[in-house]
């Protein structure tokens, strides 16, 4: 026995997927985290929490909003339908939406915990040797920071692998389009086919042990607080 | 000229102190700027690097405008050293790549200025520690590299935020001859912030006194440092420094007689030629006063002076300033209890005998 | 008037997620404090112990549940003798729903915990003996007052993770409808039965439940 | 008098303390070493805060551990004030409840917690807490906390290494008011020579697990006994001898005299750095290999002909030869001492003077 085409393909999308929505966090959640660790504006609580929020908000909850506001009546499916883009629900591009939102905390708060425990002063050496605020960035912040960046790559990636409940509500079930790891593995045991079950699960399993392997060696402190 | 000279005013209240300073200070020498934690010390020089700011205020350093009002060169711009009181090098760089990073930036994609390079790496005798990362040195050999960095840059004003004070003894043994080199050889002018006076009267020409902010005095260091009104002065460790030359040596006793404008004083043997300059510390405490010259004592040192100010200090003790010398005008400073202070009935302008217990060569 | 409007489509949801939550928040304070503080101390399977508290947070929760699903089922190697003795059935009951919400919660409180004890309480409580006080005292007086923020937000963060679990859940569960229906299944249920409002209503439920969650963290300043 | 005495063995696998001391009840006893050589061990396990495996530690009467008896007094039956390296203050607790916290409840607690805000002028700061404070202020608090029980010994752990070198010098002073005032006596463990020579009345040196001398500061300081203690009392220049001739030490390095032969045929010299001169037409062959100007004095580093480094200082007043120059060296015969390579480990006894 071993993988079936379907098994394949939701394999392909899942990878697609995570490594897309990591690209993403990346690069929406940097910004961020930068903000967050730097800034002493008022702002500074209420956006904090509202990138933490998924954190404590059940997917199910998250999911049903997300379906509310991208679906025909809601104000982001108006706008995508508007645009030509037709609506998110349902689609790959709706999985990564969610996605994005849903595991934002996991990559803002290792890079923000990184920038803190960076501390004002390197910046401040480097202004003092001429580097200017992007020269500053590059040259300081991502080497120094860079177990952090990493840690929330990674972690990213996992969750995005992993998250069940969110993609359950937005992308329902389509082969090829939303179709990733974690509902085939619930298809199959819905279906009693255990056996194909098994693999696909312990593959995935075999995965995240690996992505925890890296994390421990990295930094087993840091990565699970 | 005129403008060699560094003008710095702030004023700004901020939540827990407010800082009001109007300082004109020499272009050139070591200045330090000498307080307690908690004066304003290390704001100011912060303020003056750009590191902070204050919405109101004017910087010029030797003609260059650095701020004026609330238009500023941003810290970048401007073409300062600074060295933090903990080295603060780059952990990812090597020693070299941590000199070589502002280098780089100065030179803008030209070729980077090899001999200036090579004078601060000779200056301060790290060129066996280019290749180590900052873990790999010692807290003295950090902070070597990082007044190298600084100074690799050719700057214009040298900035130090008590680059000593994160150091032991021995290290800044180490340190402080490689600054008192820097002194010497330096031709642009340098701020020193520091609360320890002898850091200060080793290595500054110009002290300003700071306290809650506020400048409180200004001037040349031997001058400062005995002054009563200052709270330096009673401090535990008050001291007077003077000045000196070495007259001769006495191998029967193993002594040296030095010439000081306070008189002469004796020290156990000292290994300096006769003739060069020394520096010595006779702390308050180690002063006691005689109102006649005592006759046999175990104390060589017994100075005439008079009694120039009497202050009060905390509970039973008083803080007595003497003049001695020809003109009775080099100051000393004697800490002694009140009791001692009434059975010897002391009042200004009474002339009386300094016992010196001890006194310390500054190396 | 909220609870009228939930009477026909979810209350037994709604009883049935609150009655987990309070027994696995019994759970969590017992084995967060004991585990926190064991996996502090040094012992041969520490590692292994501390990698399967800590799995949760990056296992996939579907292929947890699955797992457990197999081990724990009528044929499965824990469940067969489970059954065959005590005629006990841990899957698609209860005491399942409990499991997956224990599991999926636990790294939340003994990580904190345990970083606490160890980045601080480890010297203060040898400060705590030096000082004359015994094992309970110092247990009592200093171990358990000085972990406490990082106790109460992580038993915060673990309750609010019970309530919104879904994977180990409806593996583990079966997703019975009256019988292991979480208030988190119950929403996925509505909304593929096409009765949005009472999704809406169960959502605003279990939202507000969390945000409340959410703003007690916030006040142990933990986000 | 509670003397402590103390015979430990103590073994980790990669680690082995035995230890063999008996100590005065009064005064400050420093131990140095360097880092891994077990002095905060030592401390532990005087503590109770480590098990030996064997040997018996008592403090006059009060036996706290014996192997053979099977005592095992815990911590917290010791009678001992412990300050850690980062003070381990109760963060939950005010500086008051802090200080107060090994007392008994009641009255007296509330005098006794008075009386330390005073002596450590800490007043103004009974209600708040240790984050709340300097790091000075946190070091006056932990001392008072650990001395408000009054116990019998005061051990500290590394107590100034987290200060800077402003502070250290007037807590340094504390201490030795504060181990007078209290009648206790007290054990620093501490890996600068500074605090050592400041502030204590004895000092032992710990290497590799085991005390290698324990004595008066002054005579330990002026006789570390071995070359190796000698090196962790900051002496520079140790060189092996390799032959003998009367009062002359030969080696791979040159050959020096000494003012009269040792009684034994010691394996090292060591020369003290103040005396030797260079320029001289007989002496040590060296090459200067670096010059460092130390205010008062020049630091020579110079390298003998078999590239061992040897270390100088020179008045300024001398003329100084130039780096790289190759000269001799003179060294009278009272700047060497010969010293055994490692001398047995004897019980360290410390006795007052007659």
């Amino acid at each position: 026995m071993g993988f079936s085409d379907a098994d394949l393909q939701a394999i392909w999308l899942t990878l697609r997927l995570a490594s897309l929505v990591t690209v993403l966090l990346l690069l929406i959640g940097t910004p961020i985290a930068w903000w967050l660790a730097r800034t002493r504006s008022a702002w500074k609580g209420p956006v904090g929490a509202l990138v933490a929020l998924p954190l404590v908000l059940p997917p199910t909850v998250l999911g049903f909003y997300l379906l509310l506001a991208m679906g025909p009546n809601g104000p982001v499916g108006q706008l995508t339908e508007s645009l030509g883009l037709g609506l998110l629900p349902f689609t790959f591009w709706g999985l990564v939406v969610a996605s994005v939102f849903y595991s934002m905390p996991f990559v803002v708060q290792p890079i923000q915990n990184a920038i803190e425990a960076l501390g004002e002063r390197p910046l401040e050496a480097a202004a003092t040797l001429r580097a200017g605020p992007w020269d500053r960035f590059l040259t300081v912040v991502v080497p120094l920071a860079r177990p952090g960046f990493l840690t929330a790559a990674i972690l990213g990636f996992a969750h995005t692998v992993g998250e069940f409940g969110v993609v359950l509500m937005i992308g329902g079930n389509i082969p090829g389009e939303t179709r990733v790891v974690s509902v085939q593995i619930y298809d199959y045991v819905e279906a009693m086919d255990y056996g194909q079950a098994h693999w696909l699960a312990a593959s995935l399993v075999i995965f995240s042990f690996l992505v925890l392997l890296v994390l421990y060696s990295l930094n087993h402190r840091q990565a699970l607080r | 000229m005129p403008s060699q000279r560094i003008i710095a005013r702030f004023h700004h209240t901020y939540p827990d102190f407010s800082l009001d300073v109007d300082l004109d200070l020499p272009g050139r020498g070591v200045t330090a700027l000498f307080g307690h934690s908690g004066s304003g010390k290390t704001t100011l020089l912060r303020l003056i690097a750009g590191l902070q700011h204050t919405p109101q205020g004017f910087l010029s350093v030797n003609g260059e405008i650095w701020q004026e009002g609330a238009r500023l060169l941003p810290t970048h711009r401007r073409p300062l050293g600074y060295v933090f009181q903990e080295a603060s090098l780059f952990a990812h760089l090597s020693a070299r790549g941590n000199l070589e990073y502002g280098m780089r930036r100065v030179a803008r994609g030209k070729a980077m200025d090899r001999a200036a390079l090579d004078q601060a790496i000779a200056l301060l005798g790290i060129g066996h520690l280019l290749e180590r990362r900052p873990h790999q040195l010692s807290g003295g050999e950090r902070q070597r590299v990082a007044i190298a960095r600084a100074l690799a840059l050719q700057p214009r004003l040298l900035l130090m935020d008590e680059p000593l004070a994160a150091l032991d003894l021995a290290r800044k043994q180490e340190i402080l001859p490689y600054l008192e080199r820097l002194h010497d050889e330096l031709e642009i002018p340098v701020l020193y912030v520091s609360h320890s006076p002898d850091e200060v009267a080793r290595l500054a020409d110009t002290v300003v006194m700071l306290e809650r902010g506020r400048v409180m005095a200004q001037g040349a260091v031997g001058e400062l440092l005995t002054r009563l009104d200052l709270r330096l002065a009673r401090a535990h460790d008050a001291s007077a420094i003077l000045d000196g030359r070495v007259r001769d040596h006495d191998p029967r006793y193993r002594l040296t007689r030095i010439d000081t404008p306070a008189g002469t004083l004796r020290l156990a043997q000292i290994e300096r030629a006769p003739g060069e300059r020394v520096w010595l510390r006779i702390q308050a405490r180690d002063l006691s006063l005689a109102l006649d010259e005592p006759g046999t004592s175990s104390i060589v040192n017994i100075l005439p002076a008079r009694v120039l100010a009497l202050e009060p200090l905390e509970e039973a003790q008083l803080l007595v300033k003497l003049g001695a010398g020809a003109d009775q005008a080099t100051p000393l400073l004697a800490h002694i209890t009140r009791y001692s202070a009434d059975r010897l009935g002391l009042v200004e302008g009474q002339e009386l005998f300094a016992q010196i217990k001890a006194v310390a060569l500054m190396e | 008037m909220m609870v009228s409007a939930l009477q026909p489509c979810a209350f037994d949801a709604v009883l049935l997620s609150l009655r987990v939550a309070a027994v696995t928040l019994v759970l969590f304070v017992v084995s967060g404090i004991g585990l926190g503080y064991l996996l502090t101390r040094p012992f041969a399977l520490r590692g292994l112990l501390d990698a399967l508290v800590s799995l949760p947070l990056v296992f996939p929760p579907i292929a947890i549940g699955f797992f457990l699903l197999m081990l724990l089922g009528r044929h499965g190697p824990l469940g067969a003798p489970l059954y065959a003795h005590l005629g006990w059935e841990l899957v698609f009951s209860f005491e399942a729903l409990v499991l997956a919400a224990f599991i999926a919660g636990l790294p939340l409180v003994v990580k904190p915990v345990q970083s606490a004890i160890e980045s601080s309480a480890r010297e203060m409580i040898e400060a705590s003996y030096t000082l004359g006080k015994g094992k309970l005292e110092t247990l009592l007086r200093v171990v358990i007052p000085a972990i406490r923020t990082s106790l109460a937000a992580g038993l915060t963060l673990a309750v609010g993770r019970a309530f919104g679990e879904v994977g180990i859940t409806l593996m583990l569960g079966g997703n019975l409808i009256g019988e292991t229906e979480t208030l988190s299944l119950a929403i996925y249920n509505r909304v593929i039965e096409g009765d949005s409002t009472c999704a809406t209503w169960l959502s605003l439920l279990l939202g507000g439940i969390s945000l409340s969650l959410f703003f007690l963290l916030r006040r142990l300043g933990r986000l | 008098m509670q003397t402590l005495s103390a015979r430990i063995d103590f073994t980790r696998p990669d680690f082995r303390l035995r230890a063999h001391l008996r100590l005065p009840d009064s005064g400050i006893t420093a131990v140095l070493g360097p880092s891994g050589s077990g002095k905060s061990t030592l401390l532990r396990l005087l503590a109770g805060l480590e098990r030996p495996r064997a040997g018996c530690i008592r403090l006059g009467e009060h036996i706290w551990f014996s192997r053979a008896q099977a005592i095992d007094r815990p911590p917290s039956a010791r009678a001992i004030g412990f300050m850690f390296q980062h003070y381990a203050l109760f963060p939950h607790l005010s500086v008051a409840e802090n200080i107060g916290y090994g007392l008994a409840r009641g009255r007296e607690r509330q005098r006794r917690v008075a009386e330390w805000i005073e002596r450590l002028e800490l007043a103004g700061l009974e209600r708040r807490r240790p984050d709340a404070l300097s790091g000075g202020q946190r070091q006056r608090v932990a001392l008072a906390r650990a001395l408000a029980p009054r116990p019998r010994l005061l051990l500290l752990d590394e107590p100034f290494s987290a200060v800077d070198a402003s502070l250290r010098q007037s807590l340094r002073l504390l201490l030795q008011e504060l181990v007078s005032e209290n009648d206790t006596s007290a054990i620093l463990v501490t890996h600068d020579l500074e605090d050592a020579r400041q502030c204590a009345d004895r000092i032992g040196v710990m290497i590799a697990g085991r005390v290698r001398r324990l004595g008066e500061s002054a005579e330990v300081l002026a006789d570390p006994g071995d070359a190796e203690v000698a090196r962790v009392l900051g002496w520079p220049n140790t060189l092996p001898v390799t032959q003998w001739a009367g009062d002359e030490a030969c080696g791979t390095w040159g050959r020096v005299r000494l003012s009269r032969a040792p009684a034994r045929a010691h394996e090292v010299v060591a020369l003290l750095p103040d005396g030797p001169r260079p320029g001289a037409r007989e002496g040590l062959e060296v090459e200067i290999a670096q010059v460092i100007e130390m205010g008062a004095y020049r630091a020579l580093s110079c390298r003998l002909p078999d590239r061992t480094p040897l270390r100088l200082h020179l008045p300024r007043a001398l003329p100084c030869p130039a780096r790289g120059a190759r000269t001799r060296i003179a060294v009278p015969p009272e700047c060497v001492i010969a010293l055994p390579a490692r001398a047995s480990v004897r019980f360290n006894h410390w006795s007052p003077h007659p």
